[in-house]
């Protein structure tokens, strides 16, 4: 009511805890900061038209949709590694720690590091397990230690502590392998020893605390570190040009014998590629709108997705926009299914060419030099597929540059077909000099010549026939 | 059976007259009458708006003379749109059932653009000249539409 | 001063000539309208930057630099057609009519109809020199005209009353080939009997007179009739689909064969699908924008790039945007920088079908079936990248709608590449019902196994071989 209005918007909380670097428990936080508490809370909540069933035997009630299921080229796709097995929708905060314990990734055969446990937990809790002294100490031993030890460590999902510092409240950074990340991919940008913790700007926080893991990721050596490839810039072009600088591939497809990538989740990057992020819109604007709390407007602690309903339309994307939530979700729509459409062509080339390498191999007749150019190309085809359905907003967080990855994804998976082929095209650089067109004889007419004789030197020859001897075309994606 | 529903109705008048007279009062509803932009600031639920417009281009301009028709050429108009507003403003501050950001109604829309002619027909008058005896046609607002406020 | 404004502001104009059906001179329009029609005048200035010199004996002093320089895959490309001549940056109105009458297209041994004069010229006078009294059929005579001839009754480019009705002013269309497309096309969202004229908004018709000309478009049979190919909608597939319903193509295209079509500047259809569409804005908005003059603002007529200077960036883009008209450059840059990348990459593509088409066809050792089949393919690929490079905003106008014709072009032309080796590849429409992952065999491990064995019987069959007996693959484009 009005009078209560009233009084909470000249007081927006009581301090009634002190909270330290040990307020492990979201539920001290929670007694100066009602509103964010429960809103955090209810990242639990998960509406019924997006709920599975789990297995027998499994102890969750309900749990995500099946990403493989919902397209099995995946698992073609990533024959040879753990995700074949199981990959699900992601969905609230409050499941993080539960779904990585429980997902098929993580039981044997298959084996896991501690690593993962810095994007599924609360890290800080943790490391105060392993060694309360040494928090970089503990970092590297829980990298190192098996998963199944590792994760009876944590008792959070990512919480307060995780995001915010205890005395100010202030928007912190908690995991090293994101300020070892960002602090590269700034010297990029000609700004040396950036600390996110000192130097960043309060709306840069307010996409850096979600960009320790919405991102793509590899663990790097036996010491199974956390790192982020951004030494070379944000793209994904440039995540592969680090890749193949240090040698690096996540595993051997196993149908095809390429030593391949896996992409994860790009969120952080593929935002940083479009629009709104060019004019500081963060994660946060949208994914933690503020919401009118009486009086005071507080940062939605649910994290979910802006178009959950309309009331969720209106306060992120109507902030900005003067249009109705029905003309925004339209919007949405028709950017997410532009991309679908054209997304899945591509995965059409990708799982193409994936077969052609295995019927390749199994005839047994193909110039081992053509199989090694193609599954050349399948590495870049696939981390670049991987990439952009690995991202989560189906191609919204940065439109046009997601269908530049799907374009590309195309063309290096049919050149890739060629060069099994024996055939290597060139590439364009500027057409106004290293290009000659070709032109038919005679000088065309509106009226075309009924039989046209192509003047050039006929070039690829078509159907190269396999001869051992012959020059092996390079393989250069 | 119809005493007792027409019972039930005058009840239900009753309180809800009851409740308009609580919230158009408490919660400043007759603020809507006056010309003063502090008037609307009293809400909080104006504050975004009224923070944007003191450091807008239109600060010289009171809010009603973009949401208010010219009260002295449409006194009728005036007042049935003040009262319209005024209580329904009360109704949804008491309740509190409105969207964190606040919409403007289509008529509303429909008058602050007519409200932009009072001040600026001069210097619009060849652009609205192709069609003179349709004002909708342009809609300052699809490019203007922050002029008061910026979001 | 202020005396002086007043007096502007309250009198607009001085109503000083009666305009009248057949005030065709444009300086009659001046005098009541001046500052409308000196800007219209200054269509005929152009940066240095932008001219070119024109060959000996040409009377123009300068003019348009060459597109088929700057890219000589358009010469490729185009080879049986008159584009491979001549072919360069459009620039002002006021030129439209004198380049036309100049380029190489339609001098010997090229002929071209009246029709051309649709979208060059002011059309209501030249209808007047032929038949004053019957305009319908004087359009149909001046359409089948030899171009020459019918060039010599135009006196002007568009023009006022190309555009306004005389009498209010207000705006019209006078084009038939518009009223029948627009007609045609608000048919397929439930609209019948569509009259511009009668039926439009004023907003629509900020754009409908600019789609007059801005479109892509061909000509019917004998007659010459300019027609809009809009029955199916706006989109490059919608125009593809109606084609192939009609089976109308341009020209032979002389390096292979292959029936093709020629798209041209389809900038209002792009537009179309883009998210300034969407909200109402036109290119009224930002190729007219408001200019204040004096106590009045009027639209600027001096039609032209809205990133010109500084200045015409202010206009246009910061009346909505409140960001600094660097930044929108900066805007501009990425997005027509992107698709300027991936545009490259799929005519490279396209380019090699033709080579590898041309070559097959000269070795003459190649299934027939499979040519044809190629064939099909280039000619979605050649519509398909002739249209995003005929469209003449550089991808701005729909940026993620652009990528997703570049990324069909790479899809066609390379599928066009396979289908010559006698390859054809299925398209999955629901991969959660019709598709079957392939699988390795033994299970995946997080070791990938050093010897995968492919277990599903490998098809395609790499380098088939021909033979003519061999069944036919299906040419399904
Ligand atoms: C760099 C941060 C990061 C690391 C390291 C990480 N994850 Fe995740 N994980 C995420 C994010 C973010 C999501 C939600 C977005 C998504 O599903 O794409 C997620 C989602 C998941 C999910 C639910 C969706 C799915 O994939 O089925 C599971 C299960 C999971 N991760 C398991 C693991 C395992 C096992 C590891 C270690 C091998 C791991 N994660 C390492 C960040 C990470
Ligand atoms: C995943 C990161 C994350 C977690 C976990 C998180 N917060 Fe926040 N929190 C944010 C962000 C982002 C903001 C916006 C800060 C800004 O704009 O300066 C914020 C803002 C706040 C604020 C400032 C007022 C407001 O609402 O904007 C309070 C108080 C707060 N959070 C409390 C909490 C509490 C209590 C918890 C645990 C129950 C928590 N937060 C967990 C990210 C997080
Ligand atoms: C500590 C790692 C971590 C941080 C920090 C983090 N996330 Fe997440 N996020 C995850 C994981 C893991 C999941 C998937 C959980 C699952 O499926 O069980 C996820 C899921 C999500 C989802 C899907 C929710 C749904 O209902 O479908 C969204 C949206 C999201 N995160 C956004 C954000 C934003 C925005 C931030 C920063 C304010 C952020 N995340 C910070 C790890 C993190
Ligand atoms: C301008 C608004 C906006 C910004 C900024 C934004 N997102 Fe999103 N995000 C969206 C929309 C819209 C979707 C699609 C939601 C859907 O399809 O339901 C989405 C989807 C997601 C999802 C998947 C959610 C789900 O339910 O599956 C994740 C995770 C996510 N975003 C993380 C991030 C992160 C991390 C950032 C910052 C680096 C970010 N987003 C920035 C609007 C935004
Ligand atoms: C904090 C401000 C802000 C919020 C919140 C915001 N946007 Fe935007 N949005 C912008 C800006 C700025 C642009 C760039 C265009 C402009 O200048 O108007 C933009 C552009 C867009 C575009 C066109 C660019 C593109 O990528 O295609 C779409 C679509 C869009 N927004 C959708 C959304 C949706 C959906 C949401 C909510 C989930 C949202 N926006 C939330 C500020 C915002
Ligand atoms: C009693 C509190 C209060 C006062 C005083 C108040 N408003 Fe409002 N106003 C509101 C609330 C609450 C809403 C949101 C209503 C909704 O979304 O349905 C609102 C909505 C609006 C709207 C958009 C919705 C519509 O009806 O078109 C406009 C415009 C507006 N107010 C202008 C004003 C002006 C001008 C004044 C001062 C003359 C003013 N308000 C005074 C509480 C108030
Ligand atoms: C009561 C008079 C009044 C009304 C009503 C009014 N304006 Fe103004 N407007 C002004 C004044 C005074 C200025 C400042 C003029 C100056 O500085 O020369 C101004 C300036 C402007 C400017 C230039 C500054 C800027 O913000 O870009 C625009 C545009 C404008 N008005 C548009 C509108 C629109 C659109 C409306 C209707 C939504 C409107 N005005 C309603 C009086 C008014
Ligand atoms: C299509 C976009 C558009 C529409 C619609 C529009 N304007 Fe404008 N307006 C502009 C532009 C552009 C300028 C800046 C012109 C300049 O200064 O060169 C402008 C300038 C103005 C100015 C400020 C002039 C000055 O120099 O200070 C006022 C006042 C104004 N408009 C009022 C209106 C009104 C009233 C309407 C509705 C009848 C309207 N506008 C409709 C684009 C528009
Ligand atoms: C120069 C004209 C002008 C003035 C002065 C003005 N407004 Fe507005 N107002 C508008 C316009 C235009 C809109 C519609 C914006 C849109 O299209 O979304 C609007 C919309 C609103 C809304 C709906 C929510 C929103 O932000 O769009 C509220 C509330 C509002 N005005 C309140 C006020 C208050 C309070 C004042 C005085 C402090 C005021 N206005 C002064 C022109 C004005
Ligand atoms: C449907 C309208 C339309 C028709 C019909 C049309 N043009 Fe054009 N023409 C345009 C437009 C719009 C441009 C400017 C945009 C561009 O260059 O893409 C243009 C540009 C040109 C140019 C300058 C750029 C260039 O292509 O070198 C020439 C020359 C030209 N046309 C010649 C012709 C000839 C010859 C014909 C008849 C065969 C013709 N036009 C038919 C609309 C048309
Ligand atoms: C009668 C046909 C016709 C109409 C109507 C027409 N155009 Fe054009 N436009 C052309 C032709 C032809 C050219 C190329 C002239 C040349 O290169 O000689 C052209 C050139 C242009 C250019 C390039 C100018 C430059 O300086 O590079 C722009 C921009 C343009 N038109 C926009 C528009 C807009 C916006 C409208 C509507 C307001 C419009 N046109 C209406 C036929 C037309
Ligand atoms: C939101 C602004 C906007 C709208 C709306 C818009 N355009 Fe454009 N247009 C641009 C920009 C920006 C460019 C790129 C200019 C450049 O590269 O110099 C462009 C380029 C063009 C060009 C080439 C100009 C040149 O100098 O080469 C033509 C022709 C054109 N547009 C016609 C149209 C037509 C016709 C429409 C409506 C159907 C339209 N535009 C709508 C912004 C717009
Ligand atoms: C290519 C089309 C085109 C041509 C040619 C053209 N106009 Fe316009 N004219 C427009 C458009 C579009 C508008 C904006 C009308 C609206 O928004 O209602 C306009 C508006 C006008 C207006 C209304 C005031 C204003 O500036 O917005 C006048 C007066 C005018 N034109 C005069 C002329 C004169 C005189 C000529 C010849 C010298 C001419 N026009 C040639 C398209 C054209
Ligand atoms: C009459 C209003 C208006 C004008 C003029 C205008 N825009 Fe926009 N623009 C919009 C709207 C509305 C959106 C959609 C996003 C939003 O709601 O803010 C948008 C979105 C955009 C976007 C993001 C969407 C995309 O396609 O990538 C870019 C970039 C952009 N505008 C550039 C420009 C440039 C450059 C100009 C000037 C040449 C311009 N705009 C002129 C209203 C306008
Ligand atoms: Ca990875
Ligand atoms: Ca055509």
């Amino acid at each position: 009511n009005i009078a209560q209005r009233k009084a909470e918007s000249t007081q927006p909380f009581f301090q009634v805890v002190q909270l330290t670097e040990t307020s492990f428990d979201p539920a001290e936080w929670g007694k100066n900061f009602p509103a964010q508490y429960e809103s955090w809370a209810k990242t639990a909540e998960m509406p019924a038209s997006e709920q599975a069933t789990p297995p027998a035997g499994d102890p969750r009630a309900f749990m995500a949709k099946s990403k493989l299921a919902a397209d099995p080229r995946l698992v073609t796709m990533w024959q040879g590694y753990a995700f074949a097995v199981e990959y699900n929708e992601p969905r609230g905060h409050a499941y993080m720690l539960l779904d990585q314990q429980l997902v098929k990734r993580v039981q044997p055969p298959f084996k896991q590091p501690g690593s993962c446990l810095n994007c599924h937990a609360s890290v800080p809790e943790v490391l105060n397990a392993i060694d309360p002294k040494d928090p970089a100490g503990a970092w590297a031993t829980m990298n190192k230690m098996p998963y199944a030890d590792a994760t009876k460590l944590a008792k959070h999902p990512v919480t307060c502590i995780d995001c915010h510092d205890p005395a100010t409240m202030k928007l912190r950074i908690t995991r090293p392998a994101f300020v070892e990340g960002i602090k590269a991919y700034k010297a990029t940008q000609g700004i040396a020893n950036f600390d996110p913790n000192k130097d960043a700007t309060n709306n840069e926080m307010r996409a850096f605390v979600c960009a320790q893991c919405h991102v793509e990721y590899y663990f790097k050596g036996d010491a199974k570190t956390l790192v982020f490839p951004w030494k070379n810039g944000l793209t994904a072009n440039n995540a592969l040009d680090y890749y193949d600088s240090i040698g690096f591939s996540d595993f051997t497809q196993s149908l095809t014998g390429a030593k391949v990538l896996k992409a994860q989740h790009p969120d952080y990057e593929t935002w940083a590629q479009g629009i709104h992020a060019k004019n500081g819109v963060t994660c946060a604007d949208c994914h933690m709108p503020y919401t009118r709390q009486g009086a005071v407007k507080v940062s939605d602690h649910q994290v979910r997705s802006p178009m959950a309903d309309e009331a969720q339309i209106n306060k992120s994307c109507l902030t900005c926009h003067h249009q109705t939530e029905a003309e925004m979700k339209g919007r949405v729509e028709t950017i997410q299914s532009t991309w679908k459409e054209s997304s899945s062509k591509s995965f059409d080339a990708l799982d193409q060419l994936i077969r052609d390498i295995a019927a390749a191999k199994a005839a047994g007749n193909v110039n081992p030099d053509w199989i090694a150019a193609a599954q050349q190309w399948q590495r870049k085809a696939q981390f670049f597929q991987d990439y952009t359905v690995s991202e989560n907003s189906r191609g919204f967080h940065a439109p046009q540059y997601a269908l530049s990855i799907v374009a590309d994804v195309t063309d290096a998976a049919r050149r890739g077909q060629l060069a099994l082929r024996g055939i290597t095209e060139p590439v364009t650089k500027d057409p106004a000099k290293d290009y000659t067109p070709m032109k038919a004889t005679p000088a065309p007419t509106t009226a075309a010549p009924a039989t046209p004789a192509p003047a050039a030197t006929p070039t690829p020859i078509v159907n190269p026939v396999y001869s051992p001897a012959a020059p092996a075309p390079t393989a250069t994606p | 059976m119809r005493g007792f529903l027409v019972l039930i109705g005058a009840g239900l008048v009753g309180v809800t007259v009851g409740i308009m007279g609580f919230t158009f009062g408490y919660a400043n509803g007759f603020a809507y009458f006056a010309d003063d932009p502090a008037t609307c600031k009293q809400c909080h639920s104006m504050n975004k708006q009224y923070d944007a417009w003191a450091k807008g281009s239109h600060k010289t301009v009171a809010c009603q003379e973009c949401h208010s028709p010219e009260k002295h050429s449409q006194p009728v108009q005036w007042l049935l749109s003040e009262a319209d507003n005024g209580f329904w403003h009360s109704l949804k501050f008491t309740t509190g059932a409105y969207p964190t950001n606040i919409k403007i109604r289509d008529h509303n829309k429909e008058l602050v653009r007519e409200n932009c002619l009072n001040c600026h027909g001069n210097l619009v008058s060849q652009i609205e000249q192709p069609s003179l005896h349709s004002n909708a046609q342009i809609d300052c607002l699809r490019c203007h539409n922050e002029v008061g406020h910026k979001r």
